[in-house]
């Protein structure tokens, strides 16, 4: 299993992970990638940028931990996580979750597992900044319950679960 | 013990970071938010709703309940928005 | 609505075509990619070569079809279907889903949905060629029966994964 | 009408088109099927197992009950493993 998680402040290019991940290998036959990009609304309202905070240490650690529960759930041979931090324009790439599997029913869900866990679980915090005029106000992006929803949507038990999750 | 706030727990209580030491009878992480709301203002804005701020022990996600005994750092922040 | 579908028989370029689908769009926020890519072995045994058969127009009219059926049942901002034929050594990309929607739900699923039609709907063939010592050896790939189960999950009249949330 | 064959139906058949005029008491797929099974060792060995050959008029999926009338190109295949 080749498991790669960056936190970075600059871009990523996808194309160069997935080549990363499984250019010369032939156990893969499926690879399946999640972007999440800045869009350029939220919640109906123009946005001028997204700034991303994180907990150093923990969000690495967490979804290390995530990425062992997804190679326990699915035969997996490859992961890449990168999540970026900082300051982001409308358009620019957030994240990005990449899979490798012999087969597409293990990639599939292991990205749409971790992304959901990402999504609600990882210590990373939204902050927008909306532009009216000259004035710049910004504000905490809200916890959406459908993201939880999705996250819990993975919590049947396993052998290796912690209670606290 | 070193406690980190982050985002508008960060700004409320206008501190990223800082070493407290709580009295013996504070427990748990429920009882830290209680003590930490009565040392200012920003605190208690901060904690003006406990049920919604999230708690980590030495890195780990921890509930209002878990014992703060022998943490070497506590976060509290408020629900996660990444992805 | 941007779609590209294509059959073709060079490669592909994964990071290109997610960039078409979404550079300078600020309304995208959720792009997944489904790649295919020719494994080094079938049923456990090692294999030197894919060839891909396909009926033409009939392929082109089926995916537009299906396109236009995931368009309507998930809210898509884009989609990209790139399916190659001829013959394909392992580690050759063989096929590509890229969907685009402003949130991950509707872009994981249509992408699911795409790649179960194409495996199990769409008019193309596998031929197998196996090189035991000197003698090269060609079989038709046979269909899976859970790719037809895959396919089928699709048949309700609401998406399970929408009527789950 | 032109029918067209792929994969292991083109392979055991022998060619991958053709034109053929069947007799009007011909009126469906499976009828055709059978027709055609007829016409040499190739199609009776393409055709051995009906059930598992797919059948498309004029580039749609169609069952073996579809009646042929009308049809400009009719296509048998086995089952699909694209993707």
């Amino acid at each position: 299993m080749t498991t790669t998680i960056k936190l970075q402040r600059e871009a990523f290019d996808v194309g160069g992970e997935i080549e990363l991940l499984s250019k010369g290998r032939t156990d893969i036959g499926a690879v399946v990638t999640f972007t999440g990009i800045c869009r350029g609304d939220e919640n109906a309202r123009p946005i001028a940028a997204l700034t991303l905070e994180y907990y150093p240490g923990m969000a690495e650690a967490e979804i290390a931990r995530h990425v062992e529960e997804a190679q326990a759930r699915w035969p997996l041979l490859g992961v890449t996580v990168i999540h970026r931090y900082g300051r982001l324009a409308p358009g620019e790439l957030i994240v990005l979750v990449v899979t490798a599997s012999s087969h597409r029913e293990a990639a599939f869900a292991a990205a749409e597992f971790l992304m959901d866990y990402l999504k609600s679980r990882a210590p990373f915090w939204k902050q927008v900044e909306t532009a009216d005029g000259k004035t710049v106000s910004k504000s905490w992006v809200e916890a959406k319950s459908t993201d939880d929803a999705a996250a819990e949507r993975w919590a049947a038990p396993l052998p290796h679960r912690e209670a606290a999750k | 013990m070193k406690l980190r706030y982050f985002a508008w727990v960060r700004e409320r209580i206008g501190l990223a970071e800082e070493d407290v030491s709580p009295p013996n009878d504070v427990a748990t992480i429920g009882e830290l938010v209680v003590w930490l709301t009565k040392r200012g203002e920003g605190y208690a804005y901060a904690f003006e709703n406990p049920k919604v701020i999230r708690a980590a022990i030495d890195k780990n996600h921890v509930r209002a309940e878990a014992r703060i005994a022998g943490a070497g750092e506590i976060a509290f922040f408020p629900p996660m928005t990444g992805g």
